[in-house]
């Protein structure tokens, strides 16, 4: 069983041309910006709105060509598929709404409720089996959503943002649980997330969608190692350039010139971790072949470390220690040197 | 557990609200007041009035039933766009709301009567003509309460988020289970106002039918033809029987009160 | 008072069927009576009497009956005794051509006839009651309509082959009148009287004496009606 | 883009539309094809039909303003709770509907007759009494009309999700404004619908007019009246007024078809 | 300009319970499990719902005692509030969204539609104006929404969740864009939020909220050094233990213990980073004074390094680089032994 996407489909300003391959068993995460046209892909997928070319075949059969006749209704692809919105019934109790599903294919009564309980539990909402919609919170909403889609062990699964809304602790646990359900799951499945953990976490490969166009696929792997653009970059926390190799230096748009290490002469994209990146009060004298002096824009605290935002031409991200913050006296609005090793640029043809 | 405070708004609302209710509700206290009730008690036990009640009922139901099997998928068919032919079939159904009963009951004798060719139809094949039987009166109160039904739910159609049945449709729901378990459910408002005022509108309805069913105690007196026929003679028992379809339908709203309970 | 159409119109309240005449007649008055304007109230004698209780203002009432007229006369609204200015008889109504041969009451009582009568409640009811009595027929009406107007729509659209109404309403082009002879007819009589809460007493005698004068007399006549 | 295969309730949905509206179709078709057309345009432009024409339009648009004056109001009020207050105001609301037009005639005379406590007020404070006035056929169609819209908007009222009030609340709107740029746009259906009934309801009415307004032609006698006497003497001739009847709420029906436009 | 929030809230099970204020300038973080009451809380705040005792005050003037008589209606109370559901108008274009709030204050259409045009550009929404909601993307209609709120310039800013559905790069600016919104906004603002970024980039102070009750508060600091609950610990991502401590050792509930540096005896929560739990195939010998063995749950691959889930009587995480994992061979099933030193268990009397 695999799921094949080969299609365009144009909504409003949104241009959607797909060539997708989801195998049996595997997890795809497709990631993309905010209206590049994740969600419209999945509905196509379900079969909630219809192709305007191409095919989306289901195991080899046709579930949309594009002209009507072959199109198959939704109801009939047996998929299991969580909303952005999670579209709860909103005159049915979160027990009733999970329970649906395994109505529409012939369970009984009171079996689909045994069944539906069971999930609501195994969500951490055993309490609010009886609760409407209106009366549970978003996230509790959201992980009704989640059990109301893979209590009925569709045959194609995908889900659009479906721990947006859980908190963190339950997070974790929902994502080991999800990852566990997964790869029980026989079918493809498609999860579109906007946090790369749960990406990395969850999906065998992951798909970047931009503007309605795939621009890179790969194991989580390849493309966190490779990441071919800016979004993709920022997605896995990386500073992000692109540009025209020319001896030995990538000439940025505006001007800026970054000394890199590349046989490679032409278009390129460059990245490099934030850890990568050094600053200093004066100008540094040593190894690091790129040095410019920068204004600091922002100081963002993680965890264990401070994300230092610079501006200037080639605007970046450095990773340092509070106790560097600290003994630096890092501020906004502190213009300071930045430093970079050329090998610490990761050069890569486009 | 929320409040909101008085405003110009709620004040303004207050009063229009209190002069509708006054202007609504003087009329009914007038005739209730005027009403013959010692009469009426013994009225009520009588065989033709207690026959006009059974039939007011009858054919109210049957227009309410008739409504929701015919008019439920009209009004489906009606909301999924906005057509020309669409347009056309709505204004024919909202016709019978506009013309004179008198005439939409010859609008009836024309087209199912004997004479007509449906009519004619009619009685070759179930041995009898349509007008003058009680069956009459159902289809003349279908005919002037169904409209209502039908554009009142429409209205709720169209206000329903179609995301709810896309929900329905992915979760593999065929249109039965969509149209049972999702729309109905989600239009209640509607649906229940479209009944309820098919069912007033069949029940006080005696213009048309008159025309269409006749007149004849037992088979196609309704109650508000005994009260056409009890104005001829008796006006007091007139108004006294048009208090007991009051109480009718009364009745029916007192037993559907609670289901005006707000969904959310 | 006032009222919303001015001091210069004389109203008259008017039984339904009365309707063409009476319009016909104050089309005349007016034209003679340049200074004086006829509002018409027609309705079924019920409805009049009711808004004439509830305190409607008229200046002349005609009713269709004796009894509605007799009515009103007790509620002391009558000025002046009641004048019976036209006379009307049953009729047999049927089908223009007479397509099912009727041309006796008797002919009523066949069963293969879809036969229409008015409810004993409505004058027109209670007097073909009479004559089928007097003429010893036994009829099986298939509806007891409150209104004659109800009965002859249903002739003329074939839906009853025949009923009993008055001969004035015979004059529709789809239908024909069967006259009945007068041992077994009925005779109606349509009464006018001034009421005694006018305000156009003047006028008011006016359009009566209108009524019952030659000229209106020809009207009504045209319309079917008999001369009292 | 949606497209949905054929079903077996499509198929259900189609073939009961039809014959629904067959149902309605075929009334219409027989008056319009039985209606006496060259006498018809002659009539419209003698003064009587073109007084009862105005007078029609009058009493109906005035009814529908009365109604979203009153009613929307008195519909706010009836949403916002389940009271038995409100169950017994929403009960006197529909018994209009409900009672034969001609007791609700007698209702109004009743409550607002000149020998009423109310209607003696109004004569004292207006210089003339409202039986018998134009004024009166506005009150008779707003009576018999507005209970369409009251329940109309109703229903839409129950079906409005409240949190998009509580955003507008948030972003500083006060009650006027949520009413105005909110509650009111987001009802429309219902809104369209109940203004669309309660015209043609109020355009229809003849009885409790003829009763509560009298029939005097140039001040009271509206179209449908005009109808009901020419049925006393020219049947075709009113099987035509009527049909002028239903021309008029066909030329609104028609200009407002745009606004049936699917808000999504 | 503050804000005091001191009351008792019943809404079905949820019991909330709240004593809490936030000064003028000052961004708190509400953050809390599913279902704890943020979002009644910020609704109660912006008079959306009343109070059932307690006190709502701003700046000193009460907007809610819980008697209804000196309740402030919300439109009256000049908040600014991201929904969690957005809730936009689904009758009025995106800028007419945003320039709703501007209208309600008395500012004229056009002078409303310019400024909600130049709010939606900054939210990257130049191009979708005149979009209805319902052809907007998840993450465009909450951006929207963000924009409607911070548009009208309020007293009071409540964000429930605000970049939840914002896609990953777009967030880094969006966030950036916020904190430096936040820092001119004078009044007090709360942000509920499910990601640790955001509480740590955007709050001055954080506030944990677990079943309708504030279990913490503290500066961003204080609550990632010293987490109160396991909830806190998950969200920053530190391995949580509740248990007793005796004889330097905390005895945790179901009876294993683990040995400790602390002069404390008693009821205690102790903490640790994944980094420094150490994995061995054989028992280790050496200075970590804790070791047991027990069952690799799953691999969670994260950006750098990968999280092992260790199960056993004391389930914990261990964040080894992808190196170690290939080289010892790591995998779900695996039993392996997890070490400890004692001086890395942060214990805390509780
Ligand atoms: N019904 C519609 N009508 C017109 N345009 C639409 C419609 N639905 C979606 N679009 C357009 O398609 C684009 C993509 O929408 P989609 O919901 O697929 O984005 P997405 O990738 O899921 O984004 P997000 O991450 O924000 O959820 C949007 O820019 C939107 O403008
Ligand atoms: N209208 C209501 N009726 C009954 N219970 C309600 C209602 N609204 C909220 N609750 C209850 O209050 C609890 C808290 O809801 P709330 O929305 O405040 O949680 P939250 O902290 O915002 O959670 P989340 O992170 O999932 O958004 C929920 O468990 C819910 O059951
Ligand atoms: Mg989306
Ligand atoms: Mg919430």
């Amino acid at each position: 069983m695999s799921l094949h996407l080969r299609f365009n489909l144009n909504r409003g300003p949104l241009q959607l041309k797909l060539d997708l391959a989801v195998n049996a068993g595997e997890t795809l995460a497709l990631v993309g910006p905010n209206g590049s046209g994740k969600t419209t892909c999945l509905h196509a997928a379900a079969g909630l709105i219809s192709i305007d070319h191409g095919t989306i075949l289901l195991n080899g059969a046709v579930l949309d060509d594009g002209t009507g006749n072959a199109f198959v209704p939704a109801e009939q692809r047996d998929i299991g598929i969580v909303f952005q919105e999670h579209r709860l019934f909103p005159h049915m109790s979160a027990q009733d709404n999970v329970a649906f599903g395994l109505r529409a294919h012939g369970i009984g009564r009171k079996a689909a409720r045994l069944t539906a309980a069971a999930w609501l539990s195994r969500m951490g909402l055993g309490d609010f089996a009886a609760e409407k919609p209106h009366s549970l919170s978003g996230g509790q909403a959201q992980r009704v959503a989640l059990a109301r889609a893979l209590a009925k062990a569709p045959r194609l699964l995908l889900l659009d943002e479906p721990l947006a809304a859980v908190d963190a602790s339950a997070r974790q646990d929902l994502r080991r649980d999800l990852a566990t359900h997964l790869r029980a799951f026989a079918g493809p499945r498609i999860i579109v997330t906007h946090d790369a953990v749960d990406a990395f976490v969850l999906a065998d490969r992951i798909a970047v969608l931009e503007g309605g166009r795939i621009v890179q696929t790969g194991t989580t792997e390849a493309i966190s190692s490779n990441p071919r653009t800016r979004y993709v970059a920022d997605l896995i926390g990386l500073n992000f350039f692109r540009g025209v190799v020319r001896d030995s230096a990538l000439e940025l748009k505006n001007g800026a010139r970054l000394i890199v290490v590349s046989q490679h002469q032409g278009n390129a994209v460059a990245t490099m971790h934030p850890r990568s990146v050094a600053l200093f009060h004066e100008q540094p004298i040593g190894s690091p072949r790129n040095a410019w002096p920068a204004p600091i824009e922002a100081l963002e605290p993680a965890l264990d470390s401070v994300r230092v935002r610079i501006g200037g031409q080639a605007p970046l991200v450095a990773e340092v220690t509070a106790a560097t913050v600290a003994s630096m006296g890092l501020r906004p609005g502190l213009t300071i040197w930045v430093a970079i090793k050329a090998t610490e640029v990761h050069v890569r043809p486009e | 557990m929320k409040r909101r405070s008085s405003s110009s708004l709620r004040v303004l609302v207050a009063l229009l609200t209190a002069i509708a209710v006054a202007l609504f509700a003087l009329p009914i206290l007038a005739i209730v007041t005027s009403a013959p009730w010692s009469r009426l008690i013994e009225q009520l036990s009588s065989v033709p009035v207690q026959q006009a009640l059974g039939l007011s009922l009858i054919s109210s139901f049957g227009a309410v039933l008739l409504a929701v099997l015919l008019g439920l998928p009209l009004a489906l068919w009606l909301s999924q766009s906005t057509s020309l032919l669409r347009t056309i079939v709505r204004i024919i159904v909202t016709l019978p709301i506009v013309l004179p009963p008198v005439t939409a009951g010859i609008a009836l004798l024309l087209a199912y009567g004997r004479s007509s060719l449906v009519g004619a139809q009619f009685e070759r094949w179930f041995g009898f003509s349509l007008p003058f039987s009680t069956a009459a009166t159902v289809v003349a109160a279908a005919y002037m309460g169904m409209p209502f039904f039908v554009l009142s739910v429409e209205a709720g159609l169209r206000a329903l988020d179609p995301r709810y049945l896309d929900a329905a449709a992915s979760l593999g729901a065929g249109p039965w289970r969509r149209l049972w378990s999702v729309t109905l459910p989600m239009i209640q408002p509607s649906l229940r106002t479209g009944i309820l005022l098919c069912f007033a509108r069949a029940l006080g309805e005696y213009c048309a039918t008159q025309m269409f069913a006749g007149n004849l105690p037992g088979s196609t007196r309704t109650l508000p033809l005994a009260c056409a026929v009890a104005m001829e003679v008796d006006p007091e028992l007139a108004i006294g029987l048009s208090l007991i379809l009051a109480s009718l339908s009364i009745a029916v709203l007192f037993v559907l009160r609670h289901s005006w309970t707000p969904r959310r | 008072h006032r009222r919303t159409t001015g001091p210069h119109s004389i109203r008259v309240f008017a039984a339904a069927s009365l309707g063409a005449p009476i319009s016909a007649i104050a089309k005349v008055f007016e034209a003679q009576h340049p200074d004086l304007r006829v509002e018409l109230n027609f309705a079924g004698s019920a409805t009049l009497l009711m808004q004439l209780r509830e305190g409607a203002v008229a200046d002349l009432l005609a009713t269709a009956d004796e009894q509605s007229m007799a009515t009103v006369a007790t509620w002391d609204l009558t000025s002046g005794s009641p004048r019976i200015f036209a006379q009307n008889q049953l009729a047999i109504v049927v089908r223009k051509g007479n397509p099912k041969g009727i041309t006796a009451l008797k002919d009523l009582a066949r069963s293969d006839l879809a036969i229409g009568l008015c409810g004993p409640e409505v004058p027109a009811g209670r007097y073909a009651r009479e004559a089928l009595e007097t003429a010893k027929v036994t009829v099986h009406p298939r509806t007891l309509e409150t209104s004659v107007q109800a009965l002859v729509g249903k002739v003329s659209l074939g839906e009853l082959d025949a009923g009993i109404a008055y001969r004035t309403d015979a004059n529709r082009d789809s239908v024909a009148a069967v006259a009945i002879p007068n041992a077994h007819n009925v005779t109606v009589h349509y009464l006018i009287a001034t009421l005694s809460h006018g305000l156009q007493r003047s006028g008011a005698d006016a359009f009566c004496a209108m009524v019952l004068s030659k000229e209106g007399q020809d009207l009504l006549h045209a319309h079917g009606f008999l001369a009292p």
